[in-house]
């Protein structure tokens, strides 16, 4: 356990999660998601549960980005909020 | 609408405090989350299912009925991205994009399409030249991924991972196909109808293996049944049957993946996408 | 000092989890456009996910795969000495079902998309209103 | 094979769905049989589970083989087996009346739709079966997205928009369970209901179990569309395709509400839940209020659909508010109330899909005449409307009576009076549609008044499940003696008096 990484981390989340629901432009959300997934995941290996950390890495950080890029890409960047 | 949210968000974060403070300290190993169920997952895996990794023996064997279910939700969601995006009745594009290959020259086609041969190549009306570096960096790639995807399908018994990560992998491999390349490349080389029969087959071939330990007298999922099939004792049986169940799955998250995202990326048509 | 960090990390644990979700409940109930609700919706979930993941932490434990070697039953397995690996399994569903979920919630509004030709709920409900 | 009966009723539509979508690709023909088929096997196991349970009393099955808590086991009770009974038999009738509109709503996308249909009842079957708390969770996801997929496939405007709605809102409340179940799993360390039951008397006074109590509370309630939290309901059912909102309309709400019934009961047991919180007067006047307002909502619309989803509403209040009035009576009603509803709503959306599928449209300026043009299908829409109105001999009126002496008995006039009210309200609401379809004329849309429409009554395929279900009504109404002797008695502890 090292507590100052999982601080820092944590607070990390908190900041990307807010980014990603205010940022104007939602390919910028899509990719602020992808991030989050990503800490998400350090946090969680952090606290030893690697095989959650592995699905999120591969599921939240790779998959569900793709996906919301993809949808992002289908319809439109454009967001008023 | 902005405050109602902000007064039920606040609401539901001050209950949720409120009921933390009866919570055991964090990363206590006398709460009764530790000390009540898990302990015989911990004690008890080698010995009953002869899996060192418990979330492994716990996902597919004590608790297995859920991770079928946990595939199935996959499957269905492939199916409903299906049934609602897919457009059946297309309506012919505008014009087609055709490029010469040696040249670079774009030709239109307003009608029809050309007949296929090697000097032209159909691209996207959103057309870039393909970066060759990207190009070359993918196709050196997505080998790799997929030989390491299998590992860490085949190795979920013994260190992280199993069917659903090695799944995924697998799915992103063509994924990163389609973006790289385009989606018609990646539709060439796994078809529509194959991507749906093997997601449906996968989901099969869990939710089979449990219907067969029923049909050789046992409970649903109670792999040990399995011994009358396969020349191993019960134990190795219960190993032998995660693993079964950890292809099916792994086969399921795969296909599945690659269909929803075809199904995204192009609004259903699986002509041009991302 | 160890006990108050200790503390500290235990509370702020909670805290974090409480106001992710409160992010995320936020964003789906205040926000307009409709996928950044589905992104809120996924930090919801996530929120939840990583609750989950610290009930399962134990002081002094380390990953829960056994150690083996060949012939590997002869020396005892002590329960304290492994994470609890429960709520990881639950938390292998959880995940499956929030990637599962954003797919129908994505196809819903690329479907909205090509209807309405916008993702603002207000533009497609004034749209609606017309008709 | 009656050992198996648990797991077959789940397990059969389950494999059937995956052989359904392969069939899909092959010949679209063969969907059809393959899911009357499975969904066939499940109504039988269910019937013969109940019979095993009324016999032999609870029974038990455990999945892989693992004792509990460390394994899911099923733990089947007279509740579980007769809420089986209703689903798969719904489903069952549904399914084959629904043959000829989606062979016409959709007739390219026949086998997911099948594939979807089955999983939504497996889903439905699996809540209702399953003992363990995380389990119900997963089935709860599969329903609901399937659910998500089928109600997006009606009006091609508005119903993908319905759906989403629905999505988020569906959504928060299955991951409010599940952080309910969380809250529970770190005060107790268990996820078997009957196990966490043995261990939460000590912990009655944790702030986490009451924690987790009011969010699994708020979580299912979302789910239900209890009134205040109800506004994905009428939407999402009106634009859906008549074929999943006659579905998914009877067999949601009342599986959310034997879901809220079972963790009063089994979980959380009935002397913390109404004697330790002492909340219970509260949420009978928050049904009270549900009951009102969705009557109020019902009144104002213009459609038959919509009107029809706002009586769901308040039936959902009928059943909430008899749960909560803690007494032996309520209870009764409540529990009786869920497959009454079950089949009204069923028997009532029945109709309005005949209706779809004849005048293509569900607004009141659709349904004038229709006496004369679907003389049938109006028939059966009169006998729903009598039980929803609660005329004896059909069963609406016995539940409400039970529920109304359960009223009585706790001392709870303001629901009695709400309870009345409604009751009032459909006698306004249905005899109103009545008189639109004898009285007013068939008119086109040139305004030409035709005297005599001829008949064109719905295939047979659509009206004999829907007399099934219209003879059920009464049939249940007059053998509800019988049921609540035989097996809802059983259910209900002794504490309750």
């Amino acid at each position: 356990m090292v507590w100052p990484l999982d601080l820092a981390i944590l607070t990390l989340v908190v900041i990307v999660g807010i980014g990603a629901i205010t940022v104007k432009d939602l390919l910028g959300a899509a990719i602020l998601f992808g991030a989050y997934s990503f800490m998400m995941c350090l946090l969680w290996s952090i606290m030893g549960a690697v095989d959650v950390a592995f699905t999120e890495a591969s599921v939240g950080a790779g998959v569900s980005t793709v996906f919301f890029v993809a949808a992002v890409f289908r319809t439109s960047r454009r967001t008023k909020d | 609408m902005k405050t109602i949210g902000l007064i039920i968000a606040v609401l539901t974060g001050a209950l949720l405090i409120y009921a933390t403070a009866d919570f055991p300290a964090w990363g206590d190993p006398h709460s009764p989350a530790s000390l009540h169920v898990s302990p015989y997952y911990i004690e008890k895996t080698i010995e009953e299912t002869a899996v060192p990794n418990i979330v492994t023996s716990v996902l597919a064997d004590y608790r297995g009925y859920d991770t079928m279910y946990e595939t199935t939700v996959i499957f269905s969601a492939g199916v409903a991205c299906f049934l609602l995006l897919r457009t059946f009745r297309r309506k012919e594009p505008e014009e087609r994009l055709y490029r010469h290959v040696l040249t670079g020259v774009t030709i239109h086609a307003k009608r029809g399409k050309l007949p296929p041969s090697g000097d032209f190549e159909r691209i996207d009306t959103a057309w870039t030249p393909p970066d060759l570096i990207i190009k070359t960096m993918c196709r050196l790639l997505i080998p790799f991924i997929q030989l390491f995807a299998l590992y860490v399908i085949a190795h979920g018994h013994h260190s992280p991972g199993g069917g659903f990560q090695g799944g995924v992998m697998l799915g992103a491999s063509v994924i990163l196909l389609a973006i790289s390349q385009d989606l018609r490349t990646a539709v060439r080389r796994l078809g529509e109808k194959v991507d749906a029969l093997l997601c449906a087959a996968g989901v099969f071939i869990y939710a089979g293996t449990g219907a067969l330990c029923l049909l050789l007298g046992l409970n649903f999922l109670d792999y040990s049944a399995l011994v009358r099939v396969l020349p191993c004792d019960p134990i190795m049986a219960r190993s032998h049957g995660i693993f079964i169940v950890e292809i099916g799955v792994g086969i399921a998250v795969m296909a599945t993946m690659i269909w929803i995202y075809c199904n995204v990326s192009s609004s259903g048509e699986y002509d041009e996408g991302l | 000092m160890g006990d108050l960090i200790q503390a500290i990390v235990a509370k702020y644990n909670y805290w974090i989890y409480i106001t992710l979700m409160m992010i995320g409940l936020y964003a789906m109930i205040a926000k307009n456009n409709l996928v950044k609700k589905i992104v809120g919706m996924n930090i919801f979930q996530t929120a939840i996910i990583l609750f989950y993941v610290s009930t399962g932490v134990k002081r002094g434990g380390t990953l829960p795969i056994i150690e083996h070697g060949h012939g590997g039953h002869s020396h005892v397995i002590h329960a304290a000495d492994y994470i609890n690996p429960l709520p990881h399994v639950l938390m292998l569903t959880a995940i499956v079902v929030s990637v599962a979920t954003l797919g129908v919630a994505l196809a819903l509004a690329i479907r909205i998309y090509n209807r309405y030709n916008t993702l603002e709920e207000d533009e497609i409900l004034a749209q609606i209103r017309e008709e | 094979m009656s050992q198996h009966y648990p797991a077959l009723i789940v397990i059969v539509p389950l494999l059937a769905a995956f052989i359904i979508s392969v069939a899909g690709w092959i010949n679209k023909k063969l969907c059809f049989p393959i899911a009357v088929a499975a969904v066939t096997v499940s109504t039988g196991s269910s019937i013969g589970l109940l019979f095993r349970v009324m016999n032999e009393g609870v029974v038990h099955y455990r999945l892989g083989g693992w004792l509990p808590p460390w394994g899911i086991a099923y733990y089947v009770d007279q509740l579980n087996a007769l809420v089986l009974c209703v689903v798969t038999v719904a489903a069952l009738l549904n399914l084959i009346a629904a043959k000829k509109s989606i062979e016409q709503e959709f007739p390219e996308r026949i086998g997911p739709f099948y594939t979807l249909y089955v999983l939504f009842v497996t889903g439905m079957v699996g809540i209702t079966v399953t003992g363990d708390a995380f389990n119900l969770y997963v089935l709860l996801e599969i329903a609901s997205i399937t659910g998500y997929a089928l109600i997006a496939m009606g009006d091609k405007d508005r119903a993908p928009l319905a759906s989403l709605n629905y999505l988020y809102m569906g959504t928060i409340g299955a991951c409010f369970y599940l952080l309910g179940v969380g809250y529970l799993y770190i005060a107790t360390g268990s996820l078997n209901m009957v196990d966490i039951a043995r261990i939460l008397p000590d912990l009655y006074q944790s702030k986490a179990v009451l924690g987790a109590f009011i969010i699994c509370m708020v979580g299912v309630w979302i789910k239900m569309a209890f009134f205040p939290l109800h506004g994905w309901l009428p939407n999402a059912y009106t634009f859906a395709p008549s074929a999943s909102s006659s579905l998914i309309a009877p067999l949601m709400t009342k599986v959310m509400i034997y879901v809220m019934i079972r963790l009063i009961l089994t979980v959380f047991t009935p002397k913390f839940a109404f004697a330790t919180l002492a909340i219970s007067d509260s949420i009978v006047w928050l049904a009270c209020i549900a009951i009102v307002m969705g009557a109020i909502f019902a009144l104002a619309q213009r459609d038959l659909k919509k009107m029809l989803t706002y009586i769901i509403v308040a039936e959902v209040g009928y059943m909430v508010g008899g749960a909560w009035l803690g007494n032996r009576a309520g209870m009764t009603g409540a529990i009786l109330h869920i497959m009454n509803d079950a089949l009204m709503t069923l028997c009532a959306f029945l109709v309005v899909g005949n209706i779809v599928y004849k005048v293509k449209g569900y607004a009141f300026d659709n349904l004038k005449g229709l006496f004369a043009k679907m003389p049938f299908t109006m028939g059966a829409f009169v006998i729903a409307a009598l039980s929803f109105i609660g005329v004896p001999p059909t069963c609406g009126f016995f539940s409400k009576w039970y529920l109304i002496s359960g009223a009585i008995q706790a001392g709870h006039y303001g629901f009695m009076v709400a309870l009345i009210f409604s009751s009032l309200v459909n006698v306004v609401l249905f005899f109103r549609i009545i008189e639109i379809g004898y009285y007013e004329p068939f008119s086109d849309h040139h305004g030409h008044d035709h005297p005599a429409e001829p008949m064109a009554e719905a295939p047979l395929t659509m009206l004999v499940p829907l007399y099934i279900v219209a003879a059920g009504l009464i049939l249940v109404g007059l053998y509800t003696g019988n049921i609540v002797n035989h097996i809802i008695r059983f259910v209900i502890p002794g504490s309750f008096v």
